[in-house]
């Protein structure tokens, strides 16, 4: 086993690309040490990417928010002008484990794990967000939700490595929100979760949404009929029942350890009632 | 004299009765004469018994006397946590 | 498997250690480093037992490849008394009976200084949620949320 | 050692004060040594193979090309760890569980285990031993190892208890029955009759200091072992019995322990620790990964319990009976019998039946979990007598208040009580200003009561008093958290010295007779009686040398506060001698000073709390909230309050979280699939409020000090006083425990 720490995304990919035997990136390590741990990998090779600067930057430019694959968590929750922007999206990446964790955890990390059930993913997924994607044949960007292809897969080819995670500039009156269900009140892992982000027009009325749920099937789910009830409302209680049932019919969850098929049906419909309200409060605001 | 009262599965050991007149001043004479009145006790008593005495649980205090007319009462020897 | 030479700062000394790719800090600390009062309760980061500061980051150490500490700073408990005077979170700690067993208390006195350092005047929900990283089975910790309070109110005044 | 009455109306001085624990500088700076803390010169480090079946015959174990790896010194199966028990069937069971024999018994059993010269030689080690199994089918539900038809876990199991004697065997090893009157003919007289079952899942005690241990046996047979415990004397005689070693020749040294209640009282790694260092004549490190400490050790039973009170319309109990199956893990146990003593212990009951059944299952063997076996029977009987009390019309307290047991009451179980606090208990609850707070929407109160029996136990105490005058307190039961503290209060005390002057310490098993663990809420209880004896016995000696130095008879020495003072007309004036001077004195007046005990403790009293839980529950998740909680207890007295109150906080915080969150989860393939602390939710600290607490002092007439253990009882109401907050909150009774979200959502949708 061997451990490298690259100063350039070039030479991380070249050491990815060129890797003989099992080669795994490490960010936040809070997954892939908890599975050195047990046992279930054992990587010849391991790539630090945190010495990598550009990947530990968040910057905003004219497009919007350039979001570095190694930057924790809790730099998200410290940047004030994402989450004036994106206050659903830093919600789901400040829910992540505890305090310990937040300090090492990344987006990129989270959205690679690929678990149905991670906090930051719905949040990105509904917020539109895009993965810049590098490797030895040049860089592509498509939709997070592309990434995931079902528990612990990903779509990423042999030698590529997520560069950042883009966000759109925000376009006034929008809002987003995430919330997600645990039996405790921290430290816990999403038993079912919910994101909604809305763009307004001047009248309060939606005219863009997203609805993404999270632990609801094995990948995160993007809920177009959800979308399409809230699009032409105002968010009133019809509106959320109508929501709530698609959200709760949109679901293929299983039983686990965590919970049953019921209760992430019915409650990923409550959740996804309570994202829609505070998204509508925060994009009315602005 | 005393009259002892034993817990369930001890008084089905000693041929269903659950009241015992023994002759005996301390708990190891009570043990002693139970256990050759009874000798179906045994794999009980080896598995541990208390003797309550007036209500207070004694587990190794075997010199322990028995008062006149005291309750005594023996119970399953308990471990806690 | 050749060892990795890491550099680096441990309670305002410098430190340097031999390190196997897959070693955890956490392993580095207690067994090469003998600062066994960083704890092990899980390996798995749901403890907090391990809890150092990082570069000014709470982290739990088991979550930290041992090479990843090149030229970075380190807390640990070991760090927190200046020669024979207790910072005022262990003082308020032993005051309060704020630990039982003691296994978790120096990740909660690590957790709680890092707290304190970025929130001087912490709300007892600011607390119980800051310290949620932190397990406790013998306190309930209402004993510990109470020493953080004072410990907080003492360091203000100080 | 009986109460001294003298001490009802006596000012202590050291008793009841809240100094800082001697331990707690060590703690704070991280220089405490727990069992994963201390290394020996040429230490190996062992790591145990456990089986990832439910229930196999193991057919062949190979362990050869572990044993061919370099850096491998030693490797283990049972063939290593001989049957010595000499028909001893609880030691055998202990043995067969630190290392399976013929069967692989619940997933984590363990099967074989390596020493190596590293971690990771070690863990390549465990890797390349093969062993054959011969997959069995498997039972984990109590309800379902109780069914007739079920598989059968060991066919040697004939349920005792039960008569004619059956003819075949079953996974039901006891069955045990307690109560007096005539409960059918109560019950028929009653004017309202609750019956319910009720279920609880298993959980894990969750100390956060995994199991650990560093054994050093030498080529002479002698040996030494480190470990963290809650009896290093009990520890001692189990693995000498299992190695078949002299107990003198094994000297077991208890580290500091980072938590226990109850699940260090039995060995697992240890004796393995021993073998593996035995072949591999050298040190070995053997510490449990998290994973290992959920699968293996610990965990309390899973019961299912059917309950049936009736009432009088005036509101008194008439009838109570209650059916438990408690499950014990893959070996026979007594959990059971305990639920059935315990069940109904709160009451004044004419006609009373409780019946327990022992039940096998392939989850690991059930250990003691603080006041073990209490928590579950108090939560199906508190639930009943609520739900009982509403059918009659009457308060809940005011209902417990009319049959309360009180002196002179003939227990459940038996016996007839002494004096007793479970009135108190709830007439300081009915005045509490919690029971009189407002609730809001969506909220509920709860309350309940709790029993437990307490224990005392062998116990040897040594007190030497240094020529400075200083004293050092040896004692044997181990301190699980803040007991030196006590202990040193206690010798001030009796002394007359402060509590500066004491330093109370651990000592090995080579330096001190025998001790039972602490357990039982015993550890203060049962070492302060020893203590208080060692004292006496130490004052003795310092009148006997003042006498000397005075040159007096030792009769005319009395000792007060400290100091030996003359008594009598002829040396009345004599000036008082301190302890220190008489101490200073003591190499020309016969040598060292000193007191030792050593008795059996018995007398602990049992212990009664009541609780009072305020609960918030979202009707649409099941998300439940506790908002505010109060433990009343009685201590007896209270030696030092701080860590009396930590008592009762804990075991309130830990019952909490059993009623909501914490159970083992198996899946259908028998394998346990929550071993780690992320999804076997203990609670977190933003999960609970503060615990309010009151300590009642009803003297222990069998304590000089009046003291009764205090560390138990406060996790036997918490399971009951929060079900019955939720169920007064959403208006439907809960029945099965932790009340998870997803079971509060289904009761609700019923």
């Amino acid at each position: 086993m061997r451990y490298v720490r690259p100063d350039s995304l070039e030479d991380a990919i070249d050491l990815l690309a060129e890797a003989s035997g099992k080669a795994a990136i490490l960010a936040g390590g809070s997954d892939l040490l908890v599975r050195m741990k047990g046992g279930f990998i054992e990587p010849d090779l391991i790539i630090d990417i945190k010495g990598v600067d550009a990947l530990r930057r968040v910057s905003e430019n004219d497009e919007g928010f350039v979001i570095g694959s190694a930057v924790p968590c809790a730099v998200l929750g410290e940047n004030a002008a994402l989450r004036r922007a994106w206050p659903g999206v830093v919600e789901g990446a400040t829910l992540i484990g505890s305090k310990q964790v937040q300090g090492r955890c990344t987006i990129v990390g989270n959205l690679c794990n690929a678990s149905p059930a991670a906090d930051s993913v719905p949040a990105l997924v509904a917020a539109g967000a895009k993965a810049l994607i590098r490797g030895p044949a040049g860089s592509r960007t498509i939709a997070v939700e592309m990434i995931p292809v079902g528990p612990g897969r990903t779509s990423l080819a042999p030698g590529e490595i997520i560069e950042a995670i883009l966000l759109d500039k925000r376009r006034p009156h929008s809002g987003d929100a995430y919330q997600r269900f645990t039996p405790r009140t921290e430290m816990d892992i999403a038993v079912v979760s919910a994101a909604v982000n809305l763009t307004l027009d001047d009248q309060g009325v939606v005219e863009e949404a997203r609805v993404a749920l999270g632990a609801a099937a094995p990948t995160v789910l993007l809920v177009k009929e959800a979308a399409d009830i809230l699009i032409g409302s105002r968010v009133d209680i019809s509106t959320l029942d109508r929501l709530a049932e698609a959200c709760s019919s949109a679901c293929r969850p299983i039983d686990d350890k965590r919970g049953t098929v019921e209760f992430r049906k019915k409650v990923a419909g409550v959740l996804a009632k309570r994202v829609a309200l505070t998204a509508y409060q925060r994009a009315g605001q602005k | 004299m005393v009259e002892v009262t034993l817990w369930g599965a001890l008084a089905a050991a000693a041929g269903g009765t659950s009241k015992v007149e023994i002759e005996a001043r301390n708990i190891r004479e009570l043990f002693k004469r139970l256990s050759e009145r009874f000798p179906g006790l045994a794999p009980l008593m080896d598995r541990g018994i208390a003797v309550a005495i007036d209500g207070t649980i004694y587990r190794d205090t075997w010199s322990k006397e028995l008062p006149a007319g005291a309750e005594i009462y023996l119970l399953p020897r308990l471990a806690g946590g | 498997m050749a060892g990795i030479a890491v550099s680096t700062t441990i309670n305002g000394d410098h430190a340097e250690f031999l390190c196997h790719p897959d070693e955890t800090l956490l392993e580095v600390l207690r067994e090469r480093l003998g600062l066994m009062g960083v704890k092990e309760g899980c390996g798995t980061g749901d403890c907090g037992a391990c809890s150092i500061v990082l570069d000014d980051r709470l982290v739990c150490s088991c979550l930290v490849l041992g090479a990843e500490a090149e030229g970075r700073r380190i807390a640990t408990v070991e760090g927190m008394a200046q020669g024979d005077r207790l910072h005022p979170l262990q003082q308020k700690f032993l005051e309060h009976a704020a630990l039982q067993c003691g296994i978790c208390t120096p990740g909660f006195l690590i957790a709680a200084q890092d707290l304190l350092a970025k929130n001087p005047d912490p709300t007892e929900e600011e607390i119980r949620f800051g310290l949620a990283g932190n397990l406790c089975r013998c306190t309930g910790y209402d004993k510990i949320v109470r020493a953080v309070q004072d410990a907080a109110s003492v360091m203000r005044g100080a | 050692m009986n109460f001294d009455p003298r001490h009802t109306t006596r000012s202590f001085s050291s008793v009841g004060t809240r100094p800082i624990r001697p331990d707690g500088i060590d703690k704070v700076t991280g220089r405490a040594r727990y069992g994963a803390d201390f290394n020996m010169p040429g230490q190996l480090v062992g790591r145990i193979l456990r089986s990832p079946h439910a229930h196999a015959v193991i057919r062949r174990i190979d362990t050869s090309k572990a044993e061919q790896l370099p850096g491998v010194k030693a490797v283990v199966t049972a063939a290593d760890l001989p049957d010595l028990t000499s028909g001893d069937a609880a030691m055998y069971d202990i043995l067969d569980n630190c290392m399976a024999r013929r069967k692989a018994l619940y997933d984590g059993h363990a099967v074989a285990a390596v020493a190596a010269i590293d971690a990771r030689t070690a863990r390549q080690a465990l890797k390349l031993i093969e062993v054959e199994y011969e997959l069995l089918p498997h039972v984990t539900d109590v309800d379902q190892a109780f069914a007739a038809d079920a598989p059968l876990i060991n066919d040697t199991i004939i349920t005792t208890g039960v008569d004619p004697k059956p003819d075949r065997a079953s996974n039901v090893s006891m069955r045990s029955q307690f109560g007096h009157g005539d409960v059918d003919a109560g019950m028929a007289k009653a004017d309202f009759v609750v019956e319910r079952t009720f279920k609880t899942e298993q959980t894990h005690q969750g100390y956060i200091e995994p199991h650990a241990c560093v054994a050093n046996v030498s080529p002479d047979g002698t040996a030494d072992l480190w470990v963290c415990t809650q009896g290093h004397f009990v520890y001692r005689q189990h693995c000498a019995q299992l190695l078949g070693m002299d107990a003198s020749k094994l000297r077991v040294t208890s580290s500091e322990i980072g938590g226990g209640f109850g699940g260090k009282t039995h060995v697992w790694a240890e004796p393995v620790a021993l073998a593996l260092s035995r072949k591999a004549g050298r040190p070995v490190k053997l510490v449990m990964t998290r994973d290992e400490v959920f699968r293996a050790t610990g965990p309390t039973s899973a019961t299912s319990i059917d309950v049936k009170i009736g009432a009088m319309k005036d509101g008194t109990i008439i009838a109570a009976d209650a059916t438990l199956r408690y499950s014990c893990g893959p070996y026979a146990g007594s959990w059971a019998e305990v639920g059935a003593m315990t069940a109904f212990a709160c009451y004044k009951l004419e006609n009373v039946r409780t019946v327990g059944y022992e039940v096998l299952v392939n989850r690991p063997k059930t250990a003691a979990y603080r006041a073990p076996s209490a928590p579950m029977a108090a939560f199906a009987v508190e639930s009943a007598i609520d739900e009982l009390a509403g059918k009659v019309g009457m308060d809940a307290v005011d209902f417990r208040i009319k049959n309360a047991a009180q002196e002179g009451t003939k227990a459940s179980y038996g016996p007839v009580y002494g004096p007793i606090g479970i009135g108190p208990t709830l007439e300081a609850v009915k005045n509490h200003p919690h029971m009189k707070a407002p609730l809001g929407k969506n909220q509920g109160r709860g309350m309940a009561c709790g029993f437990w029996f307490n224990f005392g136990g062998q116990t040897c105490t040594d007190l030497n008093i240094g020529m400075d005058g200083t004293v050092s307190l040896a004692v044997g039961t181990v301190d699980v958290g803040g007991s030196r503290a006590s202990l040193s209060l206690v010798a001030a005390e009796e002394l007359g010295i402060d509590y500066a002057q004491v330093r109370a310490v651990i000592a090995d098993t080579s330096s001190l007779g025998y001790n039972d663990m602490t357990d039982g809420s015993r550890g203060t209880f049962s070492s302060s009686m020893a203590t208080i004896s060692a004292a006496r016995n130490a004052i003795k000696v310092l009148r006997a040398r003042a006498a000397q130095m005075w040159d007096i008879p030792v009769e005319d020495v009395a000792w007060e506060k400290g100091h030996a003072v003359a008594k009598g007309e002829t040396h009345g004036n004599l000036p008082n001698l301190s302890l220190k001077e008489i101490a200073a004195a003591s190499g020309t007046t016969g040598g060292p000073i000193a007191g030792h005990s050593e008795i059996v403790a018995d007398g602990a009293g049992v212990s009664f709390a009541t609780h009072i839980c305020d609960i918030e529950v979202d009707p649409e998740t099941g998300a439940t909230r506790v908002l505010r909680y109060t433990v009343v207890q009685d201590a007896g007295k209270a030696v030092h309050p701080t860590y009396v109150e930590g008592q009762y906080q804990g075991g309130a915080a830990q019952g909490i979280g059993w009623a909501l969150n914490e159970e083992y989860i198996y899946g259908k393939d028998g394998r346990l699939q929550n071993a780690g602390f992320l999804d076997y939710r203990i609670p977190v600290c933003s999960d609970l409020p503060m615990i309010d607490t009151q300590i009642l002092e009803i003297p222990n007439p069998n304590h000089p000090y009046g003291v009764r253990g205090v560390g138990e009882t406060s996790i036997v109401p918490p399971l009951a006083a929060v079900a019955n907050a939720v169920s007064n909150a959403v208006g439907v009774r809960m029945q099965h425990i932790p009340m998870s979200p997803p079971r509060i959502l289904a009761a609700l949708e019923t």
